[in-house]
C-alpha cells in the first residue's frame, strides 16, 4: 500500500446525466464578467436592458447579471462589454472573466429536489444572491424555464457532475419515489 | 479508605455487597478552607488529590455546581497520549502520561488505562515528512514516538481502506506505543474517592457566582450554598472560566465551542488501536464495552451550549467511513457535546490570573482528558508553593504579551 | 444546524459562515504606541459570555462581514446588521 | 417451544407468500409481512439471544425499537447488517440470522455459566480489581466477552444514502392518532405538513388495537389524511424515523429503503405525536424467555397472527390492556389476569386474580410458572402491563424539560420549555378520544390547554428492594435493582452517576425500557421523589441510525472535492503522474519509473533547456479601484503602491499575530489595478482578509476584489532558451525585465505574460482564458522538441525552487514563521506605516535573534541526502531541538544533497557545523545560506 494512485479521469464536459425526473448537461454561457461597485450604474453602461436576477430567478433577457454579493456581481452577456478591464469612472470595477463558472443545467421536474440533495438545507426562498453552498462548494443558482442552472467553478466541475451522478446513480428520483 | 481489590470483591459479593462504603463523602461548605478549587471535573479533582497527597494540604474543598466528572471529563473519547510536537507540549502531556501509568495502583481505583498505541495516519508524501518532524520531535524529547510505513501502519489497523478509490490511503504514520484511552468516568471517580480519604471536601451541586477580592488578593468565594473563605483559590473550570473570571475583570484569550463525540452500537472486537487520520481529521478506538467511539471537528459556532449540530456529525462521520468502509454496517448510538474552551494558540493557560491568590488551568480545548494528571498536579505546585512547576511555567498567561506561543497546530500541521 | 440571518442575501445555514471575532475590538495604532499587552489583548482576548454576544461574523458565500448578535447559551439569533457605513 | 400462529389473524402478513429464512442454523417459516420477531414466535423459538454480561437466556420483549433482546445479525442477499433487532427487521425469503454475544447459539451459550458467578461481578466490579497488571493484560479477555455483533470485514456498504433538504410549516412526528389528527388539521389549514411516522404504516396502536379517529374507521381516517396532507403540498413518510431535533427548528429523519434517505428538514412548527412504550413490571427474574410487553402481545396477534404460548398470565393494574387479555383469550389462548387492584370492574371470561402482583418468574430456559400471592402458577408466558413512559427524547433533544405527573406516575414534557407542541400518549394522554382531540386542536394552531392533575389512583409500581431474587432493570446492559441498590450505596446518586456506574440506559435500546425504571428505584433508595432524583438527558439519535445514512455519499472522490486542471486529459496524454496537492490534482511527473529520479532529470532540463509547467491554480486576485493600493498596503508586508505599472513585486501576507500567512508576487497592470497571485491553497483566505480590509478599514467603495483564478490557465515557461521556446511557439513576446508584466493579442483574446521566476531560471508566466488553453498547451508542446525542452512536474519545481532556496509557505515555514525569519526584515525595519501584523513583529520574542531561521544545509562530500523532518540538535549531547528541516532534494545541477531548514538563531550560524538527529541517527551538516544555486542570480535573464 502507497500513496493514492489518482488514475481516475475528470468526467468529459459533455456528460449527460439523466434520471426518469431530471436531466443535467452542460450549457455554454456567454460571456461572463465580474462586476462591483455601483451595479446599477455599472449595468448601464457595460450591458443596457440586462436585468439584476438572485437566487433561482430566471432571466427575462439574454444579457444578465447574477448578483453574488451587495456589491458584485457576475455580468453574462453575448457579446464583450465595450470597456476596458478595470477601474471605470462610473464608480464600477470590471474583470473580464472568461469561464470562470461552468453552468450545469439541472431540467426536469426533479430538477428543485435533486439540487436540495446538495444543500444543508432547503433551498432558501427570494435571496437577492445567487450564491450559496452546494456539495461543500460555493455556486450560483439561477432559475430556467424547466428546473435551474448551476454556476460552479471550472476546476470543481468533474467533482460536482460526479456528485451528481451519484445522488442520481440510476435510481429514481426523489419526487418519484418517497411518498 | 476502604481497599478495592479481587479479594475485596470476593468477601463483598459473599456477603451480598452491602458493606460498600460511599465512594467519596458528600460533603458540605465549611465557613474557610486552605484552598478552595472550582469545578469538580478530572482537573479540580486531581488538584485536590495532589494538594493533599503531595503537598499534605487537606484543608481544601472542590465546588462543582453540578454533579462530578459531569463535564468534560464524561464527555471525550478518553484518548491519552503523548505525541505532540514542541518540547514545552511534550513535557506536559508526558508528565500526565506518566502519572497515569501509575494511577490505578496509586489510587486505588482501576482507571483502566489502556496503553494500545496510537496511529496519526498520513496519507500524501507531506504529511509523512510532517510525521518525521514530529516522530523525531518526540524522541529528542525521551518519548516513544516512531514513523511508521505503509505496511507496518496498515497491520494495526486491518480494516482501514485499501479500495483504490479512496480518497485518502494509508501512507504510514507516527505510532506512539504508550498511548490509549482510559476510562473516563473512573477517573473522576477514583481521584475524589482518594482526595475525599484524605480528608477533601467534595462538594456538589455548589455553583459559584462571585469571587471576593481584597486590596488586590482573593479572600472567598460566593456561591449557592454561601460564602467560604479562602486565600487560594484554583480554577479548574474550563468552558466556566471565562465567566469566573469576569467575576475579577479578567479576560481570557478563550473561545467556547462544543466538541462532539460519537458511539456506535456495541460490537465484537475489531479495532485494537486509537486512530487518527490526518485526510479526514476523524479520530476513533474501540471502547471495552464494543462501541466505536470517535470524533472529529469542533462546531465552529462560539458556544455554551453542550449541543452538537448535524453538519460536524454528517462531516465526522463520512470521515469514518471513508477510514473504514466496513463500519458503514454500524449504527450511531449515541452522541453528545462539551463545552471546550480553545486557546487563540490551542495550548492551556496554567499559571495565576487576576487577584493574588488566584490560579487557572484551562483552555485545554480539545486535549484537556489526557492532560488530567498533569493538569492536577501542576495546578496543586502552584497553589501550594504560589509560583510555577518548570513545567506549567511556558503555559502562563503572559506568553501571549510576550509573543512565546506554544502553536501546536501550526508547528506540527496537527491540531489537538 | 443553526441559521444565521446574512444582512444582504437573508437566512441561511450555518455551514455558509465563518465566525471573525467578537465586536468591539478595534485596532490600537499606531503599531509604535501600543503596548505588548494592549496588543496581546486586542489579538486574543475574547469575553466569551454565556448570553447575548455581538460578533463579527463572515458570509462565506457572498464575502460580506456583518454584526450578528446571538445567545451563546440558546443560540437563539437577535440581531444581525451591516458593518457601519453600508448604505441600506 | 410455546409460540404458535394463529390461523387467520394477522392484518399484515400475506399468507399466499409463505418464505423461510434460517436463525442460528434453523430453518424457520414465515410469511411475507412478518417481522424475524413475529416469525420466531410463531415458530415457537424462545431463547433468541442472551445477556451483555452474564449471557442469561433471553426472549423477546417488546414490538419495536425498545426489544433490547432479539438483536441479531442479519445476512441477505449481498448484504450484512450487524445488530438488527428482531421487531424492526421484516423477514425476507433466504435470510440468515444469526444471534450475537452468544457460542455457538443464543440456544447453547458457552458462556451461559458467567451468571453463576454474578454474585462476585456487581455493577462497576473493574473499576475494583485488576490493578495489579497494566490493564492492557486483562483487557483483551474482556473485550472478546463484550460487543453484541460482529463486523463483517469484507463486506463494505454502498456509498449511495441519499442525503435532501427540505422545509415544511408544520413537522407531525408520529402517525398515530393524534399524529393523525393533528396533520389533517394542519393541511386543512392550508399548511405545508410533513407527516412522519417510524413504523411501516400509519395508524400507531390503531393498528393493533383498532379504533375510530373523529368518527371515522382509523384506516379511512389515515387515508384520508394522507390524500388531504398531500393535497395541500405535504408529504407522509412511513418507515422513516426522525431521529434528532437540532437548534433553529432543523430535524434529521432517516426513510429506510432500498435506498436509505438521510433528510435535514426545517419546520417553522413541530407537533410531537411519538406515543409511549409500555413499563415492564420488576420481579425476581422478571427477564426469563416468555416474560413479555402485554401491548407487545396483542400487536403480535393482531398484525402476524402470532402468539407467545397457550397458557398466559398478564399482569396489570390498570384496565387499559383489558383488550390484550381479551384477544389472546379469543383466538384461543388461556389467559389469567393478575391485577394488582384489590377491587376492580369484572372482565368478562377472563380469569382473574386481583389484588396481586408477580412476585417471581421461574423457569431457566423460560417461563414455566409465576410466583403470585406465594403460590406457583403454571404458565408459559408473562405479560407485563406495567403502565406507560411517553417518548419525549425529541423533546428533550430540543431543549424541553420534563415534569413528574405523580397522578399519571409519568415523566411528561413542561409546556413552554421547547419550541415543539405535545399531544397524545407522549404528553400522558392514553384515551383515544382525548388523544384525538388534542392533534386537532394543535393541527390548528391551538396551544393545548395545560392538563387538569389527575389524582393518584394509588402506590405507583416500584422496583421493591424487600423483594428477594434479581429484578433486571436494564436486560440487554443486565444492570438489576441490585446494581443500583449498590450505586446508591457507594454515592452514585446522581441520575447521571448512576448511568455512568452501572451501565443503566446506555444499551442498544437507549434506556427506553430500563430509564424510569432505575430512576424511580433511585428514588425509592434514597428517599426522595423521582422529580428530586433528576432525569437524564436524551440525545440523538432517537433510535440507532445507520452511519451511512449520515455519512451521505461524501465517500472517496467525493470526500473533499479535488479541483482539476482544464488540461489535465491533455497532462496525462502527456504522461503526466497525479498528486493532491493542497487540494489541487496536479501533475508530479512525467513518465514511468522511479518518482525522484524523473524530477531529478526534468529539473536537469530545466536547467539545461528548456521547461514548461501548468501553474494555473496559481491565485489570480484582481484587486480595481482608486483604494486599491492602500489596500494592498495595508495587507502585505511589502508596500505595492510605490509599483509601477506594468511591473511585479514579491511580497508576503501575514496574519495579525505577524505569522507569515501567504507570500506571492503582486502585477499592477494600470494605477488602480493590480492582481495578487496568491498561493493556489490560500486564494480563498487572502480574498476573505482582503474583503475584510477592504470593508472595514479601506472603505468598500473605493476597491474591489474579484477572483478570476479559473477564468485563466497559466503555462510557465522556464530556463535558459525560455525566450526562444516562446518565441518559437509564434509568441510575439514583448520585450520584458525581469518581474516586469505585458500583455499580447492571443486568438481574439489577451495573453499576460509575465517575467516571474519561481526557479530561478528565466521564465515567462502566460496566461490566457481558459478557452484558448489547448491551443497555447499545443503550440508550445510542439515547439518543444527544437530545444530538447520537456513538460515538468510539481516535484521537479519543487526541487528547483529550494536550489534557489525559495519558500514554500507551510513546508518551509510553520505557524510561528515571521518574515524576519525568512530573512526579509527590510519591511519591519522600516515601514513607518499599518500593515496587517506589524505590532506583532516587535514583541519581546519576534525581535529575539534565537528565533528560528531560515537556512541551507550541506551535507559533507558525498554524503547522503537528509530527510526532511530531521531535526537538529545542539552538540552539547543535550536533547533539544533546534529546528529541522524542512525541504531536502538532490540537486542534479550541483550533484549534491540540498537542504532547508528552521534553525534557531540560523542566520549568525552560517557556516558552522549542526548536529542532525532522524530516528535515533545523528550525522553532521553545515549551515549555509538558503540559496544553493546562482547566489547572484545571473541566469534570470536566460540564455543571451
Amino acid at each position: 500500500m502507497e500513496e493514492r494512485d489518482w488514475t481516475d479521469r475528470p468526467l468529459a464536459w459533455d456528460a449527460v446525466i439523466a434520471t426518469p425526473t431530471c436531466r443535467v448537461t452542460r450549457q455554454q454561457s456567454g460571456y461572463q464578467s465580474l462586476v462591483s461597485g455601483d451595479l446599477a450604474a455599472g449595468l448601464t453602461v457595460l450591458a443596457p436592458g440586462a436585468a439584476m436576477i438572485g437566487f433561482a430567478e430566471t432571466p427575462a433577457g439574454a444579457d444578465y447579471a447574477i448578483r453574488i454579493a451587495r456589491d458584485r456581481a457576475l455580468l453574462v452577456t453575448q457579446s464583450p462589454p465595450a470597456r476596458e478591464a478595470g477601474w471605470q469612472a462610473e464608480g464600477v470595477a470590471l474583470s473580464p472573466a472568461g469561464e470562470c463558472y461552468a453552468c450545469l443545467a439541472l431540467s426536469g421536474t426533479g430538477a428543485m429536489a435533486l439540487l436540495a440533495q446538495g444543500l444543508t438545507s432547503a433551498p432558501p426562498t427570494g435571496s437577492p444572491s445567487a450564491a450559496l453552498r452546494f456539495a461543500g462548494l460555493t455556486v450560483l443558482v439561477t432559475g430556467a424555464p424547466h428546473g435551474c442552472l448551476l454556476w460552479v467553478d471550472p476546476a470543481s466541475l468533474s467533482y460536482v457532475t460526479g456528485f451528481l451522478s451519484r445522488l442520481t446513480g440510476g435510481a429514481p428520483a426523489p419526487d418519484a419515489a418517497s411518498s | 479508605m476502604q481497599r478495592y481489590s479481587a479479594l475485596s470483591l470476593l468477601r463483598q459479593g459473599l456477603a451480598g455487597h452491602k458493606g460498600w462504603q460511599s465512594a467519596w463523602s458528600k460533603a458540605t461548605p465549611k465557613p474557610a478552607y486552605d484552598a478552595v478549587i472550582i469545578g469538580g471535573g478530572g482537573h479540580g479533582l486531581a488538584t485536590a488529590y495532589y494538594l493533599a497527597k503531595a503537598h499534605g494540604l487537606t484543608r481544601v474543598a472542590v465546588l462543582e455546581r453540578g454533579w462530578i466528572g459531569g463535564g468534560n471529563t464524561g464527555r471525550n473519547t478518553t484518548v491519552c497520549r503523548s505525541n505532540y510536537f514542541f518540547p514545552e507540549s511534550v513535557a506536559l502531556y508526558d508528565l500526565a502520561l506518566r502519572l497515569y501509568e501509575g494511577l490505578s495502583r496509586e489510587i486505588n481505583y482501576n482507571v483502566m488505562l489502556s496503553q494500545r498505541g496510537m496511529l496519526i495516519a498520513a496519507h500524501t508524501p507531506a504529511q509523512m515528512e510532517i510525521c518525521n518532524r514530529i516522530a523525531n520531535a518526540m524522541q529528542i524529547n525521551g518519548v516513544d514516538g516512531k514513523l511508521m510505513g505503509a505496511a507496518e501502519a496498515a497491520a494495526k489497523v486491518p480494516l482501514a481502506n485499501t479500495a483504490p478509490d479512496a480518497r485518502y490511503k494509508l501512507m504510514g504514520g507516527i505510532w506512539q506505543g504508550r498511548a490509549g484511552t482510559a476510562r473516563h468516568d473512573a477517573v473522576a471517580w477514583g481521584y475524589a474517592r482518594a482526595a475525599s480519604a484524605l480528608g477533601v471536601d467534595i462538594i456538589e451541586t455548589c455553583e459559584v457566582t462571585g469571587i471576593d477580592v481584597q486590596d488586590g488578593a482573593v479572600t472567598g468565594v460566593e456561591t449557592t450554598l454561601g460564602p467560604i473563605r479562602t486565600e487560594r483559590l484554583g480554577i479548574a473550570a474550563a468552558g466556566a472560566t471565562p465567566g469566573l473570571m469576569a467575576h475579577v475583570d479578567v479576560t481570557l484569550p478563550i473561545h467556547d465551542y462544543a466538541l462532539q463525540a460519537f458511539v456506535s452500537e456495541p460490537v465484537k472486537p475489531c479495532l485494537d488501536t486509537v486512530l487518527l487520520y490526518l485526510g479526514t481529521g476523524t479520530y476513533v478506538s474501540q471502547s471495552d464495552k464494543g462501541e466505536l467511539v470517535f470524533g472529529g471537528g469542533l462546531d465552529r459556532v462560539p458556544t455554551h451550549g453542550q449541543r452538537g449540530n448535524l453538519p460536524v456529525q454528517e462531516a465526522v462521520t463520512a470521515g469514518l467511513l471513508e477510514m473504514f468502509p466496513a463500519f458503514g454496517q454500524l449504527r450511531l448510538l449515541r452522541q453528545w457535546a462539551g463545552v471546550v474552551d480553545v486557546v487563540s494558540d490551542s495550548s492551556p493557560l496554567i499559571g495565576p490570573a487576576g487577584p493574588e491568590g488566584v490560579f487557572i488551568n484551562c483552555g485545554w480545548g480539545t486535549g484537556g482528558f489526557k492532560a488530567i494528571p498533569a493538569g492536577g498536579w501542576l495546578l496543586a505546585h502552584l497553589l501550594a508553593k504560589g509560583t510555577h512547576h518548570e513545567i506549567s511555567r511556558p503555559f502562563d498567561l503572559r506568553r501571549f504579551a510576550e509573543g512565546r506561543l506554544i502553536d501546536e497546530a501550526a508547528g506540527s500541521g496537527i491540531a489537538h | 444546524m443553526q441559521r444565521f440571518p446574512c444582512p444582504f442575501c437573508g437566512p441561511r445555514d450555518e455551514t455558509e459562515f465563518h465566525f471573525a471575532v467578537e465586536a468591539g475590538h478595534a485596532r490600537p495604532e499606531p503599531a509604535g504606541a501600543v503596548s505588548d499587552a494592549a496588543w496581546a489583548a486586542y489579538l486574543y482576548e475574547a469575553a466569551s459570555p454565556k448570553g447575548t454576544t455581538r460578533e463579527v461574523w463572515l458570509h462565506l458565500t457572498c464575502g460580506e462581514y456583518f454584526l450578528l448578535t446571538r445567545d451563546t447559551l440558546t443560540r437563539a439569533v437577535n440581531a444581525s446588521e451591516p458593518l457601519p457605513g453600508v448604505a441600506p | 417451544m410455546s409460540g404458535w400462529r394463529h390461523d387467520s389473524l394477522g392484518a399484515e402478513i400475506d399468507r399466499d407468500r409463505p418464505l423461510r429464512f434460517t436463525f442460528d442454523g434453523l430453518s424457520v417459516p414465515g410469511f411475507e409481512g412478518d417481522t424475524l420477531a413475529s416469525a420466531l414466535m410463531a415458530a415457537g423459538h424462545r431463547i433468541l439471544g442472551r445477556s451483555f454480561k452474564y449471557h442469561r437466556p433471553r426472549g423477546l420483549w417488546g414490538l419495536g425499537a425498545e426489544e433490547p433482546n432479539a438483536v441479531f445479525d442479519i445476512r441477505h442477499e449481498g448484504s450484512y447488517l450487524p445488530n438488527a433487532r428482531a421487531t424492526l427487521s421484516y423477514a425476507q425469503d433466504g435470510m440468515q440470522v444469526a444471534s450475537v454475544n452468544a457460542w455457538p447459539s443464543a440456544r447453547r451459550d458457552a458462556f451461559g455459566l458467567l451468571d453463576l458467578a454474578q454474585r462476585f461481578l456487581p455493577a462497576g466490579f473493574y473499576y475494583k480489581t485488576f490493578m495489579r497488571l497494566p490493564w492492557r493484560i486483562y483487557e483483551p479477555m474482556i473485550r472478546r466477552m463484550a460487543g453484541l455483533g460482529r463486523v463483517d470485514p469484507d463486506y463494505a456498504p454502498d456509498a449511495d444514502g441519499v442525503q435532501i433538504s427540505a422545509a415544511c410549516d408544520v413537522l407531525v412526528i408520529g402517525a398515530g392518532p393524534a399524529g393523525l389528527a393533528a396533520a389533517r388539521a394542519a393541511a386543512e389549514a392550508g399548511k405545508t405538513v410533513w407527516l412522519l411516522e417510524d413504523a411501516r404504516h400509519p395508524g400507531g396502536a390503531l393498528r393493533w388495537r383498532g379504533g375510530e379517529i373523529d368518527g371515522t374507521p382509523w384506516r379511512d381516517y389515515a387515508r384520508d389524511t394522507s390524500q388531504a396532507v398531500e393535497a395541500a403540498g405535504g408529504r407522509v413518510m412511513t418507515d422513516t424515523s426522525l431521529w434528532g431535533a437540532f437548534d433553529h427548528g432543523a430535524f434529521a429523519a432517516w426513510q429506510r429503503g432500498p435506498r436509505p434517505r438521510h433528510w435535514r428538514i426545517r419546520a417553522a412548527r413541530c407537533i410531537l405525536a411519538s406515543g409511549a412504550i409500555e413499563r415492564p413490571l420488576w420481579f425476581a427474574d422478571n427477564d426469563r424467555p416468555g416474560v413479555q410487553s402485554a401491548e407487545a402481545a396483542l400487536h403480535h396477534l393482531a398484525l402476524y397472527g402470532s402468539l407467545p404460548g397457550r397458557r398466559i398470565l398478564m399482569a396489570t393494574d390498570s384496565d387499559h390492556s383489558l383488550p390484550v387479555a381479551r384477544a389472546l383469550k379469543d383466538a384461543g389462548a388461556e389467559v389469567t389476569v393478575i391485577d394488582r387492584r384489590a377491587e376492580v370492574p369484572e372482565a368478562t371470561g377472563l380469569a382473574q386474580i386481583t389484588g396481586a402482583g408477580i412476585e417471581a418468574a421461574r423457569g431457566r430456559r423460560g417461563v414455566t410458572a409465576a410466583l403470585v400471592k406465594g403460590e406457583e402458577i403454571p404458565c408459559d408466558t408473562i405479560l407485563c402491563a406495567g403502565g406507560w413512559t411517553p417518548s419525549v427524547h425529541l423533546w428533550c433533544q430540543a431543549g424541553g424539560r420534563l415534569d413528574m405527573d405523580e397522578g399519571r406516575d409519568m415523566l411528561v414534557p413542561r409546556p413552554g420549555t421547547a419550541p415543539m407542541t405535545v399531544i397524545g400518549a407522549a404528553t400522558g394522554t392514553l384515551d383515544l378520544a382525548a388523544a384525538v382531540a388534542e392533534g386537532l386542536a394543535a393541527g390548528a394552531g391551538k396551544t393545548p390547554a395545560p392538563k387538569a392533575p389527575k389524582p393518584r389512583a394509588r402506590a405507583p409500581l416500584r422496583p421493591d428492594p424487600a423483594r428477594p431474587g434479581r429484578q433486571w432493570l436494564d436486560l440487554q446492559n443486565d444492570v438489576t435493582l441490585k446494581d443500583v441498590a449498590l450505586a446508591a450505596r457507594e454515592g452514585f446518586t446522581s441520575v447521571e452517576h448512576l448511568k455512568r456506574y452501572t451501565t443503566l440506559g446506555m444499551a442498544t435500546d437507549q434506556g427506553r425500557l430500563s430509564n424510569f425504571a432505575g430512576l424511580a428505584a433511585m428514588a425509592a433508595l434514597t428517599n426522595r421523589s423521582v422529580a428530586e432524583t433528576g432525569t437524564t438527558t436524551y440525545r440523538p439519535p432517537f433510535q440507532p441510525v445507520p452511519l451511512s445514512a449520515i455519512a451521505g455519499p461524501a465517500r472517496g472522490a467525493l470526500y473533499h472535492p479535488l479541483k482539476r486542471l482544464a488540461l489535465e486529459e491533455a497532462h496525462r496524454a502527456a504522461g503526466a503522474r497525479f498528486r493532491d496537492y493542497g487540494g489541487w490534482l496536479r501533475p508530479s511527473v512525467y513518465g514511468q519509473g522511479d518518482e525522484a529520479a524523473l524530477a531529478q532529470s526534468e529539473a536537469r532540463t530545466a536547467r539545461t533547456t528548456v521547461a514548461i509547467f501548468d501553474a494555473s491554480p496559481l491565485g489570480k486576485l484582481e484587486v480595481i479601484g482608486p483604494g486599491a493600493a492602500a489596500l494592498l498596503d495595508f495587507t502585505g508586508y511589502v508596500r505595492m503602491s510605490t509599483l509601477r505599472p506594468g511591473r511585479a513585486r514579491y511580497g508576503f501576507m501575514l496574519s495579525e499575530s505577524g505569522i507569515v500567512y501567504d507570500d506571492g508576487v503582486v502585477l499592477r497592470l494600470g494605477a488602480d489595478h493590480f492582481v495578487v497571485s496568491a498561493s493556489s491553497s490560500h486564494v480563498e483566505g487572502v480574498r476573505f482578509v482582503l474583503e475584510d480590509a477592504r470593508q472595514d478599514r479601506i472603505g468598500r467603495a473605493s476597491v474591489f476584489v474579484h477572483d478570476v483564478t479559473q477564468a485563466y490557465v497559466t503555462l510557465t515557461v522556464t530556463g535558459p532558451d525560455a525566450r526562444a521556446l516562446c518565441r518559437a511557439a509564434g509568441l510575439a513576446l514583448p520585450d520584458l525585465p525581469h518581474m516586469g508584466v505585458g500583455e499580447i493579442a492571443y486568438q481574439g483574446a489577451r495573453l499576460r505574460v509575465a517575467r516571474i521566476s519561481f526557479t530561478g531560471d528565466m521564465s515567462y508566466e502566460l496566461s490566457v482564458p481558459a478557452r484558448h488553453a489547448q491551443t497555447l498547451r499545443a503550440r508550445l508542446d510542439a515547439a518543444l522538441a527544437a530545444f530538447d525542452g520537456r513538460w515538468i512536474g510539481l516535484e521537479a519545481v519543487m526541487l528547483l525552487r529550494a536550489e534557489k532556496g525559495y519558500v514554500l509557505i507551510g513546508k518551509d515555514t510553520d505557524g510561528s514563521t515571521m518574515p524576519q525569519d525568512l530573512g526579509w526584515d527590510g519591511p519591519r525595519a522600516r515601514r513607518d506605516d499599518e500593515y496587517l501584523g506589524k505590532r506583532s513583529l516587535f514583541t519581546p520574542e519576534a525581535a529575539s535573534t534565537a528565533r528560528r531561521q531560515l537556512v541551507g544545509l550541506r551535507v559533507p562530500e558525498g554524503g547522503q541526502p537528509i530527510r526532511t523532518g530531521a531535526h537538529l540538535i545542539p552538540d552539547t549531547g543535550l536533547r533539544r531541538s533546534l529546528g529541522f528541516v524542512t525541504s531536502s532534494y538532490v540537486s542534479p545541477v550541483l550533484d549534491r544533497p540540498i537542504a532547508l531548514a528552521l534553525l534557531e538563531g540560523g542566520l549568525q550560524k552560517i557556516g558552522q557545523t549542526v548536529r542532525l538527529f532522524d530516528d535515533g541517527v545523528v550525522r553532521e551538516a553545515v549551515v549555509t545560506a538558503p540559496c544553493a544555486y546562482d547566489p547572484e542570480g545571473e541566469r534570470l535573464d536566460g540564455r543571451a
